[in-house]
């Protein structure tokens, strides 16, 4: 318990400092907040507004009393408004979320189905056929840019077959299976590789041996021995990729017009839309950690070192 | 009987641990050392001889207590004065194939000591470095090999030559030779032996090897769970009043089979050193344990001459 | 060194690929058979021919001129940031690895919240902010990428620190200064060394995919990504503008990530 | 080109591939309305046909009085909003009077004295004579809504309640869904519901459309338009449009484009008629004036000083002092590097192309050409404020009508942020007496002396560059029929779009 | 004869020389042989080689090992499964390692006890705890239910010495069983080491470098050098009157109490 309550301290304090970092770099970036805020395409506003409005929204307090009210908003869910939407930056985060997360999801049970045999595969048949030949596939995969792939599988598959949709600006089953299926392949090839490392070096163990030597077959050392202790490694990769996918995969997210989070998040630098930016960093961080959260809730619960801690505490 | 080059007074190391609590490694620990003569520490795993070796070589400011050398307690020094205070006091590593730069030649090792100190130029590397190997009785010719193309032993023997290098009054040796098969051991030991008759070299030598520390020291501490026990001179450690220590005694192995049918089996384990026991810290595995042994804890008596007991019951020979 | 080589063949074998990049690399203005900035525009989406091998893009340029020299660009930026980053995130490591105390935490604090970022995202973010250009790709790059260099190093001199021979210098009076120079540096150089050529590669493709979204190299550069945005165009009708391109990233990348493995298999202390 | 169109899908749905810049459905925010209109949600009082004539739409007839100063329109009886409000003239006032109130561009258009209904007649009252007021109303930003449902209703959110044949049923930037409105007025709307992804990037929106994703695309770029062409599956709508893409120069003090001669050799070095001809294989005209040939302003009589001559280029540069001192290829003076930041976006294919091409021709004049992509919603706001040297955009040059509107927005003087449009600082006296003349001249020939006039005046000042005027296409697949192009670029969706099969 | 093993030679990799050569010896039933000799004489590798257990790709190379009358070179997989933990057992230096961490040690017992048994999980679990009650493990029921990283390293030996002699095992290999321990936990451990084999009649062959404990355990001993045995015979007679020269230094070098003090 007390282990949790230290790493949610701790997740507050690395939040605290990422908003700070952000709200910085917003504060710092060129262009004044309030005339973006109130100008459009045609209109400009004048220098009295401006300074009224400024006041209204407290833009004229030192860095650190702005940094204060914008900190306060946001604990509140208000992480002001968007320049380019002219609506708040919660509501347009919302909007990209679903696409990312759905993305996020699928790619992952992709990138399981597709590395976690092949890599378990190679580890066991280290140095044979089988284990060269995902080596390989591994190697061209992580050698491939992503989206390069991906505009090569919307070629074949969306343009030449027509298979998928060439471009998914709503969340839809079959537009999700390409930048998923494009996503899952550059991950899975790192998978494979971690996996077999893992896989190995939990056959390198000490108590593989002592498993053979009382009788074990070998399957049963893979499946009952091995792989309970490759898991934890596993999750914490696990942990680190979801993070990322849900961070949105700008690129992958333009080459298929996905509205994914990424996407949006390219959008608001190209428009310089600094409070989007500032929730979308913010995003990524809670993300992030909830993530890693939930990777140490699991690591509590699947290493018996550290389930047998918690009791004695 | 020689002077007295160090003297530790009263040290105690406590480690902050989880939970707010502490564990004390060196509970109260004093003892002398002699010029010239080597002080062996024994005990088994976990018993504080690494600790109280990192407060006497500066590593490690103990919590409290000092360290008295050349008049000043040396567990204060810091900076340049700490620096300088390494001429006099040198140390042999447990691991032979550790304790090297892997990237430096021998003679580079070696004379490190001298260049940090400004003692010779680079030009006098060489011949300095033969010189000390000559003292180590290995061939000059390894000057320039590296520490992997070296066996165990001889890499100890470098070992030997680079603390040797600064001729420092301490040498303190911690498990020095407890990673090496015996028969290295012994060469070793007799080249340590040999040297300090040369050179007047004080020995501290932790080892948890029983029969081998009351084979060369002139004095013997035993330590249990951070407590220092009994207190003896080498040549009469069979005279052990200690119940401990008479436990250790017999839990020895001899390749002298009659010897062997005096092995006796000291029941239980070491309690951990977060969960001490009250009194006397090894009442729980005394047969001669009484109700005062878990109230007080013994203090050191001196039961003949250099002879100092942690026991309220000391047996008698 | 030709030791290693006669040893390892293989490594032998990808170190002269990764010489022939290089080579390739510093005289792609020679080697280049046309100006890759300068076409003829009435000569524009030229299949490959005999005198295009690669054929030409939308401003009648010479696709593989530009592939050539998009060499000279990649390898630039990458082998910028990758030193970069060996470099600061390396003092930083170092810094607060042997030192500990309060500077550790903090930096270290600093190095987490780096790290709790998907780097590209913040990459592109940075490189967004301060606008598309092949200098703040490589600081956007920097600025994401120190912490795991730091992290790593940090860990490593920290290992090195409890280390016997550490301590043995440390006993053997020599000056912190000289530690850190003579012990510390040359034992942690290979795992940085092995850990940069391994990032090559990744850097690489974060480099072009900067650029295929705008925020890296701007026009006219010859970069892969870019090169590849731009091809994106033709998908259709020049295919090869993005094909080759793409071919260029992957071919480069993998010479550098076998150059990697294998300079790691040559150099990690564990493998000997 | 893949073949593969799918055949199916649902014949109530229609689904239209467009870009889409605006981020809601407010008529009156930024240009939105332009998109409101082009979805076939709103509609205005008057509409511009296939040879841009004003032509009625919810009002049916309109008069001015003998003072050319009171316009009378008729409001069509029988109109009903979205919602089965009847069109009143009172609800067109309320309109018209929402969107000056909430966008000081209409101010732009006209200013009026007063505004009136009286039964179904709106009176509208301006201060001077106006001769394109009719045309004027026809602007997006005067789309008719109905101002009262805004108690209840956030238009920005939910979209406004208009008259045109489809509704909103959902909004975001990257996707609209447009449903039938039960109370259309105009005959029958063909579709149940219309599917409106934004696919920004052109080339995406045409394998869209190759690949059977959606019926419609709008704009599909040069490099892909030969995919359709001559495909039987595929009909191609291709009119010239009434745009000019043309980059403003920054002629502020300081900017180095102050200097007409730099301004003159920056055209001249321009071989605008291969970027046309060959790079965007004639899909676009080579530019010349400010208005494209396909309205008659005089295009042939118009003589442009500036037409490619790459050593009359250097001859300027070099009268003017530049000269490249330390060798780098680049011309400098005063040590200052005759560097030029030349602002792009992207959603238009041909905008880069036209920057790369002109930032390698140039190059070899000794300019240093640093092109600037950013978004399109940035373009208007950075012209404004001058925050560039060149500044690409393809704009439309006769969105009332004819191109008065146009030639004032970018070229008149900028008086203390009078016409914010011109961030220039071009600035020119003959050229705003004789916009002033124009801007109440009712008879069609002078008005049209005028504006040749006009441009040739600033060809003379070489005000800024002209690269060519393109050919606006829409194509569809044969599933559906009657998809057309108007020039005017306002209407997309219409209920003129059909199921093939019917 | 329960174990004969004849000239066996083990190679590590492909090319290289043996590592161990010309290694035979003879085992009787209830018999215990200690193999001593210097760090790297391949000790280890000779009693690997019996279960076929060696890491590294290491192979038999030459020779034959005839356990109970049966080449174990003929062996198959099964054939091998059912050797390892039933007629033969090994314990190893640090038996906490050779338990999966993550498993409790009853959990594992249990499944090693169902591998070689019918026994549904209830009886083998009392068969478990039967065998640790018998190594004199205090609270069984507890350790059943601990991870290996809840013991001390001389309870764990003793879990690692009870689950090997659960089946009764014709042979126990012990690979230096008590190096990592302190000595008053070693003198335990072999104590119960003798206790068990003399009481089941198991033979045991034990690899040790404390020629101390040999020559108190065992009946037979072996002395490698550099893959080879120098000297073997009766424990009396080759600690008592070497004839090999590494042996004798072997001896004289081992300390022990009441000897020649250095000083
Ligand atoms: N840095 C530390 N933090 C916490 N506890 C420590 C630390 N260093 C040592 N200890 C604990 O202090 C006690 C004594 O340790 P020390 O290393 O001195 O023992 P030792 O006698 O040298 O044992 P060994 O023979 O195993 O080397 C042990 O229980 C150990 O776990
Ligand atoms: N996996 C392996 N691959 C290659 N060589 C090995 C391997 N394991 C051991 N060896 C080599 O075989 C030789 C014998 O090793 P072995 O472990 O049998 O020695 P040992 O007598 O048990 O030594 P120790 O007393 O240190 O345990 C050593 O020289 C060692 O280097
Ligand atoms: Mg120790
Ligand atoms: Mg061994």
């Amino acid at each position: 318990m007390k282990r949790i309550l230290n790493r949610l301290m701790q997740m507050l304090v690395t939040l605290l400092g990422v908003s700070f970092i952000t709200f910085c770099l917003a504060y710092l970036a060129p262009g004044d907040p309030v005339a973006m805020l109130l100008e459009s395409a045609d209109t400009i506003v004048s220098q009295e507004v401006l300074e009224k409005t400024r006041a209204e929204l407290g833009l004229d307090k030192p860095f650190l009393v702005q940094y204060g009210n914008w900190l306060a908003g946001a604990v509140q869910g208000d992480l002001g408004m968007s320049y380019s939407a002219k609506k708040p930056v919660v509501e347009k985060l919302s909007e990209g979320f679903v696409g990312t997360l759905l993305l996020a999801f699928v790619t992952i049970i992709f990138v399981l189905i597709i590395s976690l045999p092949l890599g378990i595969w190679s580890a066991v048949k280290q140095n044979q056929l089988p284990d060269y030949v995902v080596r390989f596939f591994a190697f061209i995969g992580v050698s491939m840019p992503s989206f390069w792939l991906g505009l090569i599988l919307l070629y074949i598959f969306g343009l030449k077959l027509g298979w998928f949709p060439i471009a998914s600006s709503t969340v839809t089953a079959k537009g999700i299976v390409l930048p998923a299926i494009t996503l899952a392949i550059y991950q899975s090839t790192k998978y494979v590789r971690q996996v077999r490392t893992v896989i190995l070096d939990e056959l390198h163990q000490d108590y593989v041996i002592g498993a053979r030597a009382r009788g074990l077959s070998e399957s049963a050392i893979l499946w009952k021995h091995v792989l309970p202790n490759a898991i934890l490694p596993l999750i914490t990769l696990l942990g680190m990729s979801i993070g990322w996918l849900l961070g949105g995969v700008a690129v992958i997210e333009i080459v298929f017009s996905w509205p994914g989070i990424g996407n949006m998040a390219v959008r608001a630098i190209m428009m310089r839309d600094y409070p989007l930016i500032e929730g979308f960093v913010l995003w990524i961080a809670v993300a992030y950690m909830l993530i890693n959260f939930l990777v140490d809730l699991s690591y509590a619960w699947l290493d018996p070192k550290l389930r047998r801690g918690e009791q004695s505490d | 009987m020689s002077e007295i080059i160090m003297s530790v007074e009263n040290l105690t190391k406590k480690f902050p641990v989880r939970g707010g609590k502490f564990l004390t490694a060196c509970d109260d620990i004093s003892f002398h050392v002699r010029r010239g003569e080597t002080v062996g520490i024994v005990g088994e795993s976990g018993c504080g001889k690494t600790t109280l070796l990192k407060a006497i070589m500066n590593m490690q400011a103990p919590t409290s207590g000092r360290i008295i050398f050349h008049g000043e307690d040396i567990t204060k020094l810091t900076g340049e004065a700490k620096r300088q205070n390494y001429r006099h006091i040198q140390m042999v590593f447990q691991d032979p194939s550790a304790a090297f730069d892997p990237k430096m030649r021998v003679k580079d090792i070696i004379c490190e000591p001298l260049v940090n100190f400004d003692l010779i130029g680079a030009a006098d590397v060489e011949a300095k470095a033969q010189e000390l190997l000559a003292q180590v009785d290995l061939p000059a010719d390894f000057a320039n090999r590296y520490p992997h193309n070296m066996s165990g032993g001889q890499r100890q023997r470098v070992a030997i030559a680079r603390a040797l290098a600064l001729e420092p009054e301490i040498i303190a040796c911690d498990e020095a030779t407890s990673a090496l098969d015996v028969s290295v051991q012994d060469t070793i030991i007799k080249l340590l032996v040999r040297l300090q008759r040369e050179k007047g070299i004080t020995y501290i030598f932790i080892c948890h090897d029983l029969a081998l520390v009351s084979l060369f020291s002139h004095r013997i501490a035993v330590m249990y769970l951070g407590n220092m026990m009994e207190k003896l001179d080498g040549d009469k450690l069979s005279a052990a009043r200690h119940p401990y220590t008479r436990a250790l005694l017999k839990a020895v192995f001899s390749t002298e089979r009659e010897k062997n049918q005096y092995i006796e089996i000291l029941p239980g384990d070491i309690p951990s050193p977060l969960d001490m026991p009250s009194g006397c810290p090894f009442r729980n595995r005394c047969v001669h344990c009484q109700q005062i042994c878990a109230e007080k804890k013994p203090p050191f008596t001196e039961v003949a001459e250099n002879h100092f007991v942690a026991c309220h019951f000391p047996l008698e020979n | 060194m030709i030791e290693t080589f006669k040893q390892n063949r293989l490594f032998a074998f990808y170190t002269a690929l990764v010489v022939l990049l290089v080579v390739v690399a510093i005289f792609a203005p020679q080697l280049a058979p046309q100006d890759p900035y300068d076409g003829n525009m009435r000569n524009v989406l030229q299949p490959p021919s005999e005198e295009h091998f690669l054929g030409t893009d939308k401003l009648g340029r010479d696709t593989f001129s530009r592939i050539i020299c998009g060499t000279q660009t990649s390898l630039f930026m990458t082998i910028c940031v990758v030193m970069l980053l060996a470099v600061v995130g390396g003092a930083v490591g170092v810094a607060s690895g042997y030192f500990g105390g309060k500077v550790e935490i903090i930096l270290m604090r600093i190095a987490d919240m780096m790290l709790a970022f998907p780097g590209v995202v913040l990459a592109i973010a940075i490189a967004g902010i301060l606008g598309g250009s092949v200098v703040n790709t490589i600081l956007a790059l920097l600025a994401v990428g120190w912490a795991k260099y730091a992290r790593l190093v940090r860990s490593l001199v920290i290992k090195l620190r409890n280390n016997d021979y550490i301590i043995a210098a440390q006993v053997n009076g020599t000056r912190t200064v000289n530690i850190l120079w003579r012990h510390v540096l040359p034992n942690i150089l290979p795992m940085i060394v092995i850990t940069g050529a391994m990032d090559i590669g990744t850097m690489m493709m974060e480099i072009a995919g900067l650029s295929f979204l705008g925020f890296g190299a701007q026009p006219p550069t010859p970069e892969w990504g870019l090169m590849l945005n731009e091809g994106r165009q033709y998908i259709q009708t020049a295919p090869w503008l993005m094909i080759y391109p793409g071919v260029a990233i992957f071919v480069v990348v993998a010479i550098f990530n076998l150059w990697g493995d294998a300079l790691r298999d040559v150099l990690d202390p564990r493998n000997e | 080109g893949g073949d593969s169109s799918g055949g199916g899908g649902d014949p109530t749905t229609l689904k239209v591939g467009v870009t889409n810049f605006a981020d809601t459905l407010e008529p009156t925010q930024n240009y939105f309305g332009w998109v409101v209109m082009r979805y076939g949600l709103g509609e205005c009082l008057t509409k511009f046909d296939e040879k841009m004539n004003i032509t009625p739409w919810l009002a049916e007839i309109w008069n001015v009085s003998d003072d050319n100063l009171t316009w009378t329109f008729k409001i069509r009886d029988g109109v009903k909003f979205s919602n089965g409000d009847a069109l009143t003239a009172d609800l067109v006032k309320q309109s018209i009077e929402r969107a000056f109130v909430k966008n000081t561009r209409a101010a732009t258009f006209f200013e009026y004295e007063s505004i009136a209904a009286d039964g179904q007649n709106l009176i509208i009252t301006t201060r001077k004579p106006l001769p394109g007021m009719p045309g004027y109303l026809a602007d997006p930003l005067f789309i008719i809504v109905d101002v009262p449902t805004e108690a209840e209703r956030d238009f920005s959110k939910q979209g406004p309640i208009c008259t045109g044949p489809y509704m909103v049923e959902s909004f975001v930037k990257e996707r609209a869904v447009m449903k039938k409105n039960p109370n259309y007025w105009a005959g029958e709307v063909p579709f149940e519901t219309v599917e409106i992804p934004s696919i920004d990037d052109p080339n995406t929106r045409a394998m869209a459309l190759q690949a059977g994703d959606v019926d419609v695309a709008v704009n599909i770029a040069a490099g892909d338009i030969d995919v359709f062409k001559g495909n039987d599956k595929f009909v191609i709508d291709e009119i010239p449009s009434l745009r000019v893409v043309l980059a403003r120069m920054n002629q502020n003090p300081d900017r180095i484009l102050a200097d007409p001669n730099v301004r003159a050799a920056f055209i001249s070095g321009c071989d605008r008629e291969t970027y046309n001809e060959v790079l965007l294989k004639g899909t676009f005209l080579p530019g010349k004036a400010p208005v494209p040939p396909s309205l008659d302003y005089g295009f042939d009589q118009l003589t442009d000083p500036n037409a490619y001559n790459p050593e009359r280029a250097k001859t300027l540069l070099a009268e003017s002092g530049w000269a490249d001192s330390d060798g780098d290829g680049i011309l400098d003076k005063d040590g200052r590097p005759l560097q030029l930041d030349f602002v792009v976006y992207n959603s238009r294919a041909e905008l880069p192309l036209y920057a790369e091409a002109v930032q390698a021709d140039l190059k070899k004049l000794g300019f240093d050409i640093k092109i600037n992509t950013v978004d399109y919603n940035l373009i208007d706001n950075m012209g404004i404020k001058g925050e560039y040297d060149l500044l690409i955009s393809n704009i439309i040059t006769a969105n009332t009508g004819d191109p008065e509107i146009f030639l004032t927005w970018y070229w008149k003087t900028n008086v203390d942020g009078s016409n914010p449009q011109n961030g220039s600082g071009y600035s020119n006296p003959e050229y705003d007496a004789k916009l002033e003349q124009l801007s109440s001249e009712f008879d069609a020939a002078k008005r049209r002396q005028l504006i040749i006039e006009l441009q040739q005046i600033l060809l003379n000042d070489s005000a800024s560059i002209f690269f060519g005027y393109p050919q606006t296409n829409i194509v569809n697949s044969k599933r559906v029929t009657g998809v057309r192009m108007y020039p005017s670029d306002y209407y997309w969706i219409t209920n003129l779009i059909k199921p093939a099969g019917n | 004869m329960l174990l004969d093993v004849k000239n066996l030679a083990v190679t590590y990799a492909k090319s290289a020389a043996p590592t161990i050569q010309d290694v035979s010896f003879e085992l009787d039933a209830g018999e215990i042989l200690a193999i001593v000799g210097e760090s790297g004489s391949g000790k280890t590798t000779v009693i690997r080689a019996i279960l076929n257990l060696l890491p590294g790709g290491g192979k038999v190379s030459d020779g034959t090992i005839i356990f109970d009358g049966k080449n174990l070179a003929e062996l198959d997989n099964s054939g091998w499964r059912k050797l390892r933990g039933g007629d033969i057992s090994m314990i190893f230096q640090d038996s906490g390692a050779m338990l999966n961490p993550v498993h409790t040690i009853g959990k594992q017992f249990v499944e090693y006890i169902q591998v070689h048994s019918e026994l549904d999980k209830t009886a083998a679990r009392e068969m478990a705890l039967e065998k640790l009650t018998l190594m004199n493990l205090p609270n069984p029921e507890n350790i059943l239910n601990s991870y290996t990283f809840e013991l001390s390293g001389g309870m764990r030996q003793r879990v690692g010495i009870a689950m090997a002699i659960t089946f009764q095992p014709k042979l126990l290999l012990a690979d230096e069983p008590t190096s990592a321990l302190d000595v008053t936990t070693q003198a335990q451990i072999v104590g119960e080491l003798m206790f068990i084999t003399r009481g089941s009649g198991a033979a045991m062959i034990i690899v040790t470098h404390n020629l101390g404990v040999a020559s108190y355990l065992s009946d037979k001993l072996i002395v490698m050098s550099q893959g080879k045995i120098v000297e073997a015979g009766a424990t009396e007679v080759v600690v008592e009157n070497p004839q090999h020269a590494y042996t004798k230094t072997l001896l004289a070098s081992v300390p022990e109490m009441g000897r020649a003090r250095y000083v």
